[in-house]
């Protein structure tokens, strides 16, 4: 575990940098993991997805499984791999800051 | 950006020109020593495999000496096999016995073939895996260094007998299939930390990860709850949330089942079955392991027929009987109690006393 | 990697450096004599044999650029007491197929471990892999990128196609009905992007044997397994099988192991008879006399499906799906095949569950329907026994 | 009040006196002719056992008729079988010839002993049944008139071939243990009176008769749904719920099992198996049953070996052979989907092509 | 009865008085001259073939005092068209062990039956009860009171131990290891109350059969099949197997139906050899030699649980619960069994579930352990293969 | 169905003379009943029984199984036979205006 401050928060990190309590989620926490996960900038496009993935876990208590993201959100794996380079568990759902997926590895 | 998506290197420049030329005209094989193959071809081409142990876990000292190996006697050709062996590609007749010479002066262990037992195929353990109720590696060194003089080919077995360990019920290899199979298990409920689950739980798949629906939420909590009179131990919900934990090193231990196997020769697939429900983690020796395999091998290779795999020679004398020659207790525990259960239990009055 | 700490004393693990069976722990102080990750690993597998416990954390998600999979990330759970574990991630590299591989490659290999990672594999992994073992997140990239440079690409993690494996085949030996390592590159590098973005409710594996005695181990651990096979008579050379009698090989109990009574010695005229239309090509006639006997002529796979260890649903030994089926570079008909399972189970699977599980739920006949295959006898053991049909509207007259 | 708790006639006051005297003395017995068995005892003593085929549906003058004939031949000592035959306990010898006689000019039909196709075990149909699909006593007359020379003996068969009907999935017999079973079966999704429901509905033990968990309640209406997806059409919570009828004239029918057995000899018990999904209800004939049950017993009797059941010819030459060698197409409902389904799916790649 | 009014035409069944085999319409027309309902029943019945359905309703709940069952009631469900069926309840009658009947009995009964009744009747139901096919609600109770008079009592229906049945055993079969008929009809008399008054969660089935043949057909439908069997050697007449030998039998193929290879020949001695601790009683042996081999002489039961019906959880063939036990007069250890047996069931059993499908549901383990049996592998044909085993508190280590 | 006239109701029954409506099951309608059903006078022990068979069903929407109502009741099947001679089923449920119970016959 470790922290980082971010906007004069001290925001608490697990080891792959996902936040600790979710709760504590913000826009600017998002802008940070982003560059983190080398997203240039957070787009409309980025937000549309984090938005989303936000809501999805609200209702489901569960992150969305990737086919349903990119059919949900009408983009194609490569256009999500362009977004989130990192890919769709490690940076997308860290940025949105849900809790890190344990699917399957 | 790197470059991705490239996949493996190409299998046709790791071949030796003996297997190029003979590639799809292999004609037969013999075995003209333990842990030797010799291989014809059509073309009245031959090719020698050399067998030899490894410990799966291996440094780069390890790759670089069979490198050598291979460098001098297989001109730089190697592989490995489904059970992590080394196999050394002789194309070179002559060069066979100094070969086989320099193995057994570096202490390399010729054998694996035909009717022996061959390596364990095992898994992480405690040298990488979060779900290691054992370690593989302890395991399957222990019982190999028992087991030896069978991939030597000094002892001799009715059959070929594949031995896997798995340190979880995750089985990561082909436990579930094997002649004998050592699986890691659990014997004390999860327990759940609610104020870590109420985070990061996922519990909707949480729930579902539960094979007998032990699982409910606990909606006050926002986490979950066990139904202890549900729970079997599996351990599966640790995998899906990291809030809850089942590793209990009193109670954590090893399982045995036997009578698996994979391939369709004579008899069709089985799955192994439980023979002993538990025996405590007792490393670095596991000395009631060791003892426990090395009965159960040799019960059935003093009783099978030629050719008879452990559970073709249990499916011909029967499990009752298999019991009572393996000297074994028949408990609770091996009565199934899961989904097809009642597919086991016996709907015939033929049985052995 | 450069090293400078002593390791601290193993008593336990040390005892596993006796025996005649190759030592694991060697290996690993092997390692430990470069690399501080190796010692930290001996240390608290050192830790785990005194307390009988692991000692790795729960999760770790950490990967390379453009992939969703290829790393299995691990932490200890106890850094400060095991510094050098603090990160211990492993790479899956897929293997060359039918493990074949040239010294050249391994040092390759080798060096680039030695730079960025522990210098501890496993040659391979259940799956298959070259299992990298022990990594820190900031060598992920420079070793993934090295490795490319080498044509090491990584294998598949998470809800992804996993690597596949295969058995020697062609390459070794007389049994393969198939190309089984051409199959295995060909269909690995046209999944490239299902391998390496994981897209689907779970793992999905798919193992290649030459013939039924299935040396990959195919029909017990992959979600799709491909065996080779054949569908005309075995080729028979009976001046062979004499030779087999003539050495000793008592063939009234070669022909009783024939689980249906195909095979057949006539004792008088000295020939082997085999009833083709009987033969269920169980290897075994074949295995006791592989001078005499070869597969047949007309060769191809059988396919299974739902071959999986026992989460959650129990383990399953793969299901026939496909009794026959060509299997002819460039594979088309199987990628198809392929494709149309994998969109059927991206569809209607849940998350985390396998193909066989998600078959057991629809039922067969739902699944078959969906990938666009008729039912046959072959795909069972023995029809149904209840009487719990059901019918469809449109199968029935409908009334009122 | 009357007299409750009496139990059934003492057995022992039913005996003939030959029985009696030889009780649990019997030695051996053999089959002199069809439909006759010779018992012979320690003592030295024989008991001739005529068997004659019964309707089982039987009238006050049948019963009459028989017991004229017991007492003329068997001093009034007579029997029936499990399978509802008819058996005359003949002690004097010199009365079988005379008895045989006058059960040929009776048209009582003497045989089903052995190798033969005893009587239908059979179901009330719409003779008394309220779940009566179709009617059992026609459906047996019909196939027995077929298979009449089967049971004289005329014909012969490898081995003894059970055949049951039953006149829905309830199968008050022992079909699903048969070497033929004929099954009412339904096609169409039950009807619910809602407005009865409310009244008379037990409704959480309707929810439970459903096999496939296809009943939910429907609290608005006091009654409960049913999802259209998961009813297989069994019938039975029309069993449980009055308000709910399943009966449909023109989608019910009857399905043919095949290759079940209740005995432990040779092979264990089996169950019978689905060979022909559906066929049309037809009275007074059902000639399209009646074909493909004689069509059934010719193809197992012209190819299975001497002392082969239905099951056992089946088991040994696999059930791909069955549906080519019978002819029969193998569909989707052949396909288990219940809950042990995955046990019936073949694991293995050997199979018959 | 009496009778005046004339039948309807009934040209489709008609039909079915044509042919070789015994016919029931035939014998409904013959209890048709003296029995109106006999009559109403033949209307319906061709109704029935007109229309391909059933006319009779749902339910029925009738019966005589003092019991809570033993009746089935019957309606048309059109009185009006069907006037003569409108009541047209069943009585299960207790058949006679063994089925043996003296022709006074059954004249005395077809007497009572004329009086109260169709005077048709099922020899016997497929429980085993003589069914008394067709009677008003108004007849019940005088018709068990004249049958009482004759001995004859009401059988089982409902939530209850239904009426027993029995082959034939000592009494005409060289087979049997026990004395069925006695064992019945023992059992029948010491729960009359069980059978008589239903307090169970649904019906509950108790077959006998003298050996493993199971002319009873006990161990598919019946909750707990009794069947017979032995523990020693079977017994063998060399001189008679000759003989059979010399009539012409094939011994190597008897010997290969062997299911345990337990049956040899010696071709040179002309012996027979039977390994005991191999065979497992299937019968064949002795049933193709009966007069050269007997069953043992150390004889008992086998017992079987749960065998069934499809209703609910799927039809199931008994399971062994006690591979052997004594089985002698007055069969205190059986009763003992039983009596424990349905007591866990009646306190665990949910509304019509049957034994077979409590113990699958609960576990068999647990089962076990509440009838107080130990488990062996006897009852099982192989034990689990999924690791999910149960462990109670008390088996472990308690922990912090 | 038939119909009886109770107290000046019409009251509508089923060929076995369980009532078809059974909301409008009244302590009348349970004396004529008892009479059909050899009950001489309900007593207050009957009237415990019919009581709790009203009471479950109303909790659990099915009649309980008969064990139950024994041991619930303190009575054993003896008892209960004597109560409701025509058993409990037949006799207890119908005076207690219980739909038709449909167990197994
Ligand atoms: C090298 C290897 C394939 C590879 O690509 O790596 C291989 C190679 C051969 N196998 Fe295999 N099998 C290999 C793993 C397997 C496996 C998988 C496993 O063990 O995990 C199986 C299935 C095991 C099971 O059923 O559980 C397997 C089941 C067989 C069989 C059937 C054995 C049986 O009787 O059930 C044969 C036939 C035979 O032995 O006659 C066979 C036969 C052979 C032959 C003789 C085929 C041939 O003609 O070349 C090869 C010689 C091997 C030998 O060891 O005698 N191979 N073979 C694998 C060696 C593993 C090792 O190091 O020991
Ligand atoms: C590394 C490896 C074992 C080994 O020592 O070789 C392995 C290791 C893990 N397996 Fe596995 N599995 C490995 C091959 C298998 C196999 C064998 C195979 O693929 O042929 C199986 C059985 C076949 C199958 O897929 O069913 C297997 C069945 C599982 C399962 C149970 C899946 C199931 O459906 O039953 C899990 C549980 C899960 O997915 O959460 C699992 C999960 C895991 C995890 C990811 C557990 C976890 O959540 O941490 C392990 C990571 C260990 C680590 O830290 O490295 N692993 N796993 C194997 C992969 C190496 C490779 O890529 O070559
Ligand atoms: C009379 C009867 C018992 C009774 O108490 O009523 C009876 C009597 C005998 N049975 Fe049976 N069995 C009788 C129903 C059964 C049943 C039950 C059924 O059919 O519903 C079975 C189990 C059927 C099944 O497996 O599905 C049955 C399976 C046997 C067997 C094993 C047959 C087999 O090969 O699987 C034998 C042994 C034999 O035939 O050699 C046997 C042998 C015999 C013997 C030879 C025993 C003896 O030594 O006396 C008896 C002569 C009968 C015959 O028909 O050849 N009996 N027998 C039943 C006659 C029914 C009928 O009218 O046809
Ligand atoms: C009369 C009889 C058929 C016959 O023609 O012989 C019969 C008739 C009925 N059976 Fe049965 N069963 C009869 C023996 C059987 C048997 C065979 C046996 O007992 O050996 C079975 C299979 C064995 C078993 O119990 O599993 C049998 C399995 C069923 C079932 C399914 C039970 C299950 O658990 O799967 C039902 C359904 C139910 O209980 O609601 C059932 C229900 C019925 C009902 C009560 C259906 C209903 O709710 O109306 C039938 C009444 C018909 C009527 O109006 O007379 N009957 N029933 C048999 C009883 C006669 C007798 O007492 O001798
Ligand atoms: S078997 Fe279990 S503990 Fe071992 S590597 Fe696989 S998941 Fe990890
Ligand atoms: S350990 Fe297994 S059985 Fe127990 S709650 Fe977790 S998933 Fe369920
Ligand atoms: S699976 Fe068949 S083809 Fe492949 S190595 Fe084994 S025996 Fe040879
Ligand atoms: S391959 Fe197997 S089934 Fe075919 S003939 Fe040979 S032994 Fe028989
Ligand atoms: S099988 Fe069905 S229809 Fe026939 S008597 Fe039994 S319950 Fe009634
Ligand atoms: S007919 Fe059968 S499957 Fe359909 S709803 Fe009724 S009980 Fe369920
Ligand atoms: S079950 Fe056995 S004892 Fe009974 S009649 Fe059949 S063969 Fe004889
Ligand atoms: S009874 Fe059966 S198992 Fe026993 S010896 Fe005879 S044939 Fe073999």
């Amino acid at each position: 575990m470790s922290f980082v401050e971010i906007k004069g928060q001290q925001i608490e990190l697990d080891e792959d940098g996902f936040i600790v309590e979710p709760d504590l989620w913000s826009t600017d926490i998002a802008e940070y993991f982003a560059k983190e996960e080398e997203v240039e900038e957070l787009t409309e496009q980025h937000w549309k997805i984090i938005n989303y993935l936000k809501d999805y876990f609200k209702q489901f208590g569960i992150a969305p499984m990737v086919r349903k993201v990119c059919k949900d959100n009408n983009v194609s794996m490569q256009e999500l791999y362009a977004l989130f380079p990192t890919g769709p568990a490690k940076g997308a759902c860290k940025i949105a800051g849900l809790p890190k997926p344990t699917g399957c590895v | 950006m790197a470059r991705t998506d490239f996949g493996p290197p190409d299998y046709k420049t790791m071949l030796p020109p003996v297997i190029k030329r003979n590639y799809g005209k292999w004609l037969y094989h013999e075995v003209p020593q333990p842990g030797v193959l010799r291989h014809v071809s059509e073309t009245g081409e031959e090719l020698y495999s050399v067998r030899v142990a490894s410990a799966r876990l291996v440094s780069s000292e390890f790759i670089r000496d069979i490198s050598d190996i291979a460098e001098k006697y297989c001109d730089g050709f190697l592989r490995f096999t489904t059970r992590n062996n080394v196999e050394f590609l002789v194309s070179d007749k002559a060069k066979l016995e100094p070969l086989l010479k320099e193995l057994d002066e570096k202490d390399y262990l010729v054998g694996g073939v035909g009717l022996s037992i061959s390596n364990i195929v095992h898994t992480q353990g405690w040298i990488h895996c979060k779900s290691a109720v054992t370690d593989a590696s302890g395991l399957t060194k222990n019982i190999m260094d028992t087991m030896v003089d069978y991939f030597t080919g000094k002892k001799s077995v009715p059959s070929r007998c594949r031995i896997a360990v798995a340190c979880c019920v995750n089985m990561c290899g082909a436990c579930h299939c094997s002649d004998i199979a050592v699986v890691g298990i659990h014997r004390t409920i999860p327990r759940i930390n609610h104020e870590l689950a109420s985070k990061i739980c996922e519990i909707p798949n949480t729930i579902a990860s539960c094979p007998t629906g032990a699982i409910r939420p606990n909606p006050k909590l926002k986490s979950v709850e066990i139904n202890h009179e549900k729970c079997m131990m599996c351990g599966n919900c640790t995998v899906v949330c990291p809030a809850i934990k089942i590793m209990d090193p009193e109670n954590d231990g090893v399982s045995i089942w036997v009578g698996g196997k994979v391939s369709n020769a004579r008899s069709k697939p089985m799955f192994s079955r439980l023979a002993i429900p538990f025996i405590p983690n007792n490393p670095p020796f596991w000395p009631e392991v060791t003892d426990a395999v090395k009965h159960l091998v040799e019960v059935w290779a003093s009783n099978a027929r030629p050719g008879e795999r452990m559970g073709e020679w249990i499916g011909r004398i029967g499990w009752e009987r298999f019991f009572a020659i393996a000297d074994l207790p028949f408990t609770d525990k091996h009565l199934d109690d899961f989904t097809h259960a009642n597919t086991t239990f016996r709907s015939t009055t033929q049985f052995k006393y | 990697m450069d090293v400078e700490k002593k390791v601290a004393a193993t008593p336990l693990l040390d005892e596993l450096e006796k025996g005649d069976w190759p030592s694991f722990v060697t290996e690993i102080k092997k390692a430990a004599k470069t690399s501080k990750m190796a010692q930290g690993l001996l240390e608290q597998v050192e830790a785990s044999y005194v307390e009988k416990t692991g000692h790795w954390k729960h999760g770790g998600i950490v990967g390379v650029k453009g992939y969703g999979g290829g790393v299995v990330g691990r932490y200890t759970d106890d850094p400060d007491r095991f510094p050098d574990a603090r990160e211990f991630h492993t790479m899956r590299v897929n293997q060359v197929p039918g493990f074949f591989y040239t010294s050249e490659k391994l040092r390759a290999l080798a060096d680039i471990w030695d730079k960025y990672g522990s210098g501890l594999y496993n040659m391979h992994g259940s799956t298959g892999d070259i299992i990298l073992l022990g990594t820190t997140t900031e060598n992920l990239q420079p070793c993934f990128d090295a490795l490319g440079e080498i044509d090491f690409d990584l294998g598949g993690s998470g809800g992804a196609l996993r690597t596949l494996s295969c058995c020697c085949g062609e390459a070794r030996c007389e049994k393969s009905c198939i190309d089984a390592m051409d199959m295995m590159y060909d269909l690995t590098m046209y999944y490239q992007n299902e391998m390496h973005r994981p897209a689907w409710p779970y793992k999905f594996k798919i193992k290649i044997s030459g013939c039924p005695n299935d040396c990959a181990a195919a029909s017990a651990r992959s979600d799709m397994a491909l065996i080779g096979t054949w569908r005309d008579a075995i080729q028979v050379n009976q001046e062979e099988v004499r030779k087999y009698v003539a050495d000793g090989m008592n063939m009234v109990q070669v022909c009783r192991k024939c689980p249906t009574e195909a095979l057949g010695w006539d004792e008088k005229n000295q020939t082997l008879s085999i009833k083709t239309e009987d033969c269920v090509r169980c290897m075994h006639c074949i295995n006791v006399m592989p001078k005499a006997l070869r597969i047949g002529k007309e060769r191809g796979i059988t396919v299974q499906i739902g071959g999986k260890a026992p989460v959650v649903k129990g383990a399953m030994i793969g299901w026939i799906l496909v009794p026959f089926m060509k299997a002819e570079a460039p594979y088309t008909e199987i990628k198809d095949l392929v494709s149309r399972i994998t969109e059927f189970w991206a569809e209607h699977g849940k998350n985390r569950e396998r193909l066989g599980e998600l078959v057991e739920r629809l039922s067969l006949a739902t699944f078959l329907e969906g990938v666009g295959l008729k039912p046959l006898p072959q795909m069972v053991s023995a029809p149904r026994a209840n009487p719990y049909i059901f019918w469809k509207e449109e199968e029935v007259v409908k009334n009122g």
